[in-house]
């Protein structure tokens, strides 16, 4: 057990610091903020990160990257680094962090030409189109459709949860091209413009009252067959690529970490009748079993990230941490809204909001999370299936423990 | 021996709920939420016809006359509904701090008009429950200062009855140095408002009423427990339909096993919850002794449960649950604010521990 | 809405109640306590308690009982005042609870007049004969086997969770008898004379250990044809009566409420760092939200007779007791274990344990009560088909959903 | 950067293993847990010649010289196999105590015996971490009287550690106006004792000990919780293997989704658990100005883990669960001591607020 990272790390750390000290404040708004996607100051910082290799690190030079190897602890330091400092990480999305792997493993030379060297400069915006209102996390259930007439696809269907669709030049998706294969054999991975004629976004109100998603329609949409990602009909395993680098993503502590202050600092400012809410012991209470929590999964993620170092499987112990850390952030928000009694109420709007209403806003869309990005019910399978190794269901039941709740995302 | 809903009590909620059917659906409250007011008020009046809004103005005041548990009856269905209407705080704590506390000169001005459905008197009674940082009044020299916050059904409000310790004052909308200010919540049906005054002259101040207020707060949480009933009825009733609608693999949702049970978890939370609302209902009418205590474990439990369903039923409902365009999300935001009003569940469950000598 | 009982049922109230103070002293120990069973100081306290209408109340004179209307008031009457005064109710248990309702409804007149008297009077002590080990609540899988020759039937098998076995006269077993019937249509509803040879009853010691059930081993046990009650076949219907006895028993919130008069008064008396435990916040915060629960079933056990004295069908509010009760018992002997600290891990044996050790006792029994008589799975699977409306699943899912855990019971 | 277990560690974690597995198997288990001492001594000194009970005894009296982990390591491997042996008392308290408090001459005296296995020492600290009634020790003219409860590993060893306020005292067995007194708990597998003292005069006292008392504390939370861990282990692998054998319908119950379910759940209550009683064990040897926090809340965690991993387990089980008979019983059990031994986890996150200053 050693949690130090090594003198070469830690010089690679110091001079990030400096770098971030130096040179943060020319970065654009945070990453992921909308306003910002595609400027000239977007691209620019971009550029400045590639070229010190704290932004696409670890894709070849050859198309627009680092060229690094890829390094977990590198990756967790400048993870660390960049949110200790809040600083943008430069471009960031589905379109760096799932398109680009994806094709880099299975686009042909033209394709990686194409789109990653613009994806990664940060000039080109795309959005994901998996889910649909009838398929949610069981994607063999598409319809959206493709007909094949000569050299190109007609696309027509409709996709949703479609978070940056409104401002993305590409969208890469799933699309029913041979209506006649088994369910899993029939979906192709589509490369689809945006501006092509037929596609209409239509933002997707949450109950958050904001539209975090898109639903995109599809109408005759033509798509060269040179859009196509791998062969015609492999989609669905290639979108299983890409699902493990979300699944990666979604396991970081550093969410709950970062609600975890938010919550004590709530506690120790909100005031009840004179006394501070961290005076009083059930609050305290609850605070500090969410605490305990939050560290253990602080812990398992370096134990998580240790298993990666060493080449190891981490067996059931990897597949845990989307369960448990949507649940635990929700947990965090609503103790912080409890802390602050019926200030705990207002949102948005009101001046009296604190932190803008951030709490309400978490509680509301950390659940969306538990039931989106793959639900709790599927975890649940995953974990007792692929950790525990205990039978997969028999078909027909099969079907009801993957159409349950949440499925729907 | 007869512990439930009199027939009466029966056709009571039925009618309200099928008022609220016709007349304020889920399309149109979502027209209503959106309006400046906030509160539907030709609804209101037509309400107030059958009764509901002056449910506890006395009968000789042009009221119904009814009992708490009456009251309870009807917010059980007005949170079903998700209604937009000013009873918790008009109907219920202005009515009764009306009744307890003012005299009779006050009480012939105002309560014909609030059973009428064509005044609203808000209240600013959330600092006697726990004291919070930025409100507070004072008095001096006749006049009134500070902020009230959480003021219930404030917006639009023809009189504000504020607390201020031991003592009630009634000011007028249009009292100088009285400003009213909408405090935006998650909860967009009912409307809150933050209370400004600068030596604001009261209509009537009535002093060292501390146990009527009391006694007013306590009906003011069983009526929030109630509404938050009707929320965890129609949250279940929504996921039930849901899961019988909704189709994966070929075959309706409400036919595997995880759907069915977090809908019986529901069903087994929401039902002993119904019955302690009606006995805390009950003993505020009938068996004083033990109201207190019965009024402020109902609100605690009934905010636990209401948070627990509407957890399960947004689940239950999958992607579609966490979307603007389901209604779901009316109950869940309704319940968030009920939660936290007139006391949360741990502020409560320390107060029920003091009333039994415990703490 | 009054919760008066009006001066008829208070009348019968002081009668009860001045006869209790009178002969109380009579009683023998606690209805249930074995050592009593059967004993001439039981038949005679038994009598005194008919004679009086305070005992067998319902059941037709001709037959033993004191021969009165069915009333549900009365009978809560009877409940709270022997309940808050610890004298014995008189004879209870398998047989007067659940044995003779069912042989007044379906047994012949010979079967009636030979049975009920005598266990009426207490003279007959009964033991339950339906779980086995490989069947718990889905009975239909009984194996124990009735063969038929001549006018006998040859029992082979065994029984489970039987828990009276080793002081009862009598079984009433659910054996199956048809062998090629379908699974409903084989089983017969036999009385077996725990005397017979070849039946072999051994304790069965629970987590708790002590032996508050046994195994009831059958080996060509030897019972007349004339012991079945109702037609062959017709067991499991018959069976299906007394099991809806049985969950009628198992709905009230006495239980709860004297757990939590008993936790209450651990968390008063339990004293930590000099101070009370009581006045630990975070405790009485515990203490109070099972407070409210234990009101909350209470009001609802209320309210459910009150759907009984209407007439009027309780509808989803009629399913849910046993559900809440038990897992509300388990958490209060929980809280007052954990108030305790570590005097709450004694148990019997220990001078020190408080209450003789009933608080660890009542952990594990109510855990075992959740498990069994019906398992928290089964019951949620009524509660949304009959109380919801929701459909049965379909065959295949079906099974997996009452196969679940402690459908071993 | 390695967060992880040791190839010595990992080593270490299946030696005790499979010698428990072998030689102390849950037949076995049933034997000891009857017999007087509630102790395979005969397995204990087996055990100990691999280092088990010397593990945290300075190799230069004939321990192992291992770090708080690779206890923690043995402790989840003891918890694992429900094991009736002295290590949380004797191996850890005791010897860390010898370590931090006592002189040369006691620890050369007593340290190589319990690194044989040929002696024990209890200890009863339990007063430091809260006052109880009928329980203190008082200290006059250099004798030792009242009463010590909850000693641990107390039955039939050779001297006790008795903390009196900052003061440590060690006391042989044999000290006249020394008695002990078995005090049956739930959990059969490690024997607690209750020590009365008249008069009894200590072989060892050092005063002003706090701040080392304290820091045994935290080991003896850490390694309690470890044991936890252990036993979680246990019950889910015995929860997994019960749903693979136990067929209704003609299917193993593994197949259906509410079992699988609540193995899940259990699983993903463990894992963080396991990382944060490593994480915990790491910062007391590694790490001192984290380890009181993180041993706090690590005990606190891992306590409600277990109980619900134990009830789930158990409801797993079915009415199996429920019987002597099956071996899961003995975690439930065994947790169920463990959650309150050195503070319950009321008491540890009230104090785990006050360490960070919170409170």
């Amino acid at each position: 057990m050693d949690l130090a990272y090594g003198p070469e790390y830690e010089t690679f750390r110091a001079e990030l610091r400096a770098f971030l000290e130096t040179h943060g404040s020319e970065a654009p708004g945070r990453r992921g903020e909308i306003a910002s996607v595609g400027s000239a100051e977007v691209t620019a910082w971009q550029a400045k990160l590639i070229d010190r290799g704290y932004a696409a690190r670890t894709i070849p030079k050859e198309y627009g990257g680092a060229g690094h190897e890829a390094d977990p602890l590198i990756a967790t330091i400048l993870s660390e680094e960049f949110g200790r400092t809040h600083v943008s990480k430069g471009v960031g999305g589905q379109g760096i962090d799932m398109l680009v792997p994806t094709l880099l493993e299975h686009g042909t030379e033209a394709q990686k030409k194409r789109y990653v060297p613009a994806t990664v400069r940060g000039e080109m915006v795309w959005c994901q189109g998996y889910s649909e209102p009838g398929a949610g996390s069981d994607l063999a259930a598409l319809q959206t459709s493709g007909r094949v007439e000569g050299d190109h696809l007609f696309i027509n269907g409709q996709k949703i949860w479609t978070s940056t669709a409104q401002f993305s030049q590409m969208m890469f998706a799933l699309i029913r091209t041979e209506p006649d294969a088994p369910k899993h054999e029939g979906i192709s991975y589509v490369l689809v413009p945006m501006d092509t004629p037929g596609i209409d976004v239509r933002p997707l109100k949450t109950m958050t009252g904001h539209a975090e998603f898109n639903e995109v329609f599809f109408d005759e949409v033509k798509v060269p067959l040179a859009n196509i990602v791998g062969r015609r009909g492999e989609g669905w395993k290639i979108a299983n690529t890409t699902l493990r680098h979300e699944r990666n993503m979604l396991g970081s502590s550093a969410t709950s970490e970062s609600l975890y202050e938010g919550a004590l600092q709530v506690l120790r400012e909100e005031r009840i009748d004179g006394g501070r809410a961290v005076d009083s012991p059930v609050l305290r209470d609850r605070l500090m079993k969410l605490q305990a929590e939050t560290i253990a999964n602080k812990a398992h993620a370096m134990r998580l990230l240790t298993s990666r170092l060493r080449g190891e499987n981490a067996g059931v112990a990897g597949l845990v941490s989307k369960l448990n850390g949507c649940q635990l952030n929700h947990d965090l928000a609503g103790l912080a809204i409890d802390a602050m009694g019926e200030g705990g109420a207002l949102y948005r709007g009101s001046e009296r909001a604190r932190d803008g209403g951030r709490w309400q806003f978490q509680y509301m869309f950390q659940l969306g999370l538990i039931i989106g990005g793959g639900t709790a019910q599927i975890q649940k399978n995953i974990i007792s299936e692929r950790g525990l190794g205990m039978p997969r269901e028999p078909k027909a039941v099969k079907a009801a423990a993957e159409a349950t709740p949440g499925s729907d995302t | 021996m007869d512990f439930g809903l009199s027939e009466e009590q029966a056709l009571l909620d039925e009618t309200v709920r099928r008022f609220l059917d016709e007349r304020l659906p889920m399309s149109r409250v979502r027209e209503v939420v959106e309006s400046e007011s906030g509160v539907d008020d030709e609804g209101w009046r037509a309400l107030a016809e059958l009764g509901v809004a002056g449910a506890l103005v006395p009968e000789a005041f042009g009221g119904a006359g009814l009992s708490l548990l009456d009251a309870a009856v009807i917010a059980t269905a007005l949170g079903h509904g998700a209604a937009p209407l000013p009873f918790v705080g008009s109907s219920v704590l202005a009515t009764l701090l009306l009744r307890d506390v003012a005299d009779g000169d006050v009480q012939a001005q105002w309560l014909p008009a609030l059973a009428g459905g064509g005044a609203r008197i808000a209240v600013g009674i959330a600092e006697r429950v726990e004291a919070r940082q930025g409100a507070g009044l004072t008095e001096a020299e006749g006049g009134l200062s500070g902020t009230a916050l959480f003021v219930l059904d404030g917006q639009d409000a023809d009189a504000f009855w504020l607390v201020c310790g031991d003592d009630a004052h009634l000011v007028r909308a249009g009292a100088a140095g009285l400003t009213a200010k909408p405090l935006p919540t998650i909860d967009r049906t009912r409307r809150c408002v933050e209370v400004g005054l600068e030596d604001a002259v009261p209509e009537a101040s009535y002093r060292g009423v501390g146990a009527s207020l009391d006694r007013v707060l306590d009906a003011g949480r069983i009526v929030l427990a109630a509404d938050i009933l009707g929320g965890c009825d129609r949250a279940l009733a929504l996921s039930v339909a849901y899961a019988t609608d909704r189709k994966q693999f070929g075959r309706p949702i409400s036919t595997f096993q995880a759907v069915k049970h977090m809908c019986a978890e529901m069903a087994a939370a929401i039902e002993p919850s119904r019955s302690l609302v009606w006995y805390a209902a009950h003993a505020w009418d009938a068996l004083p002794d033990e109201a207190p205590l019965l009024a402020t474990l109902c609100k605690a439990h009934l905010s636990d449960v209401g948070h627990d369903v509407m957890r399960t039923a947004t689940q239950v409902h999958g992607g579609i649950g966490f979307t603007d365009e389901c209604d779901l999300q009316f109950w869940f935001k309704r319940e968030g604010l009920s939660r936290q009003l007139l006391g949360g569940p741990e502020a409560l469950r320390a107060h029920a521990a003091r009333l039994q000598g415990i703490a």
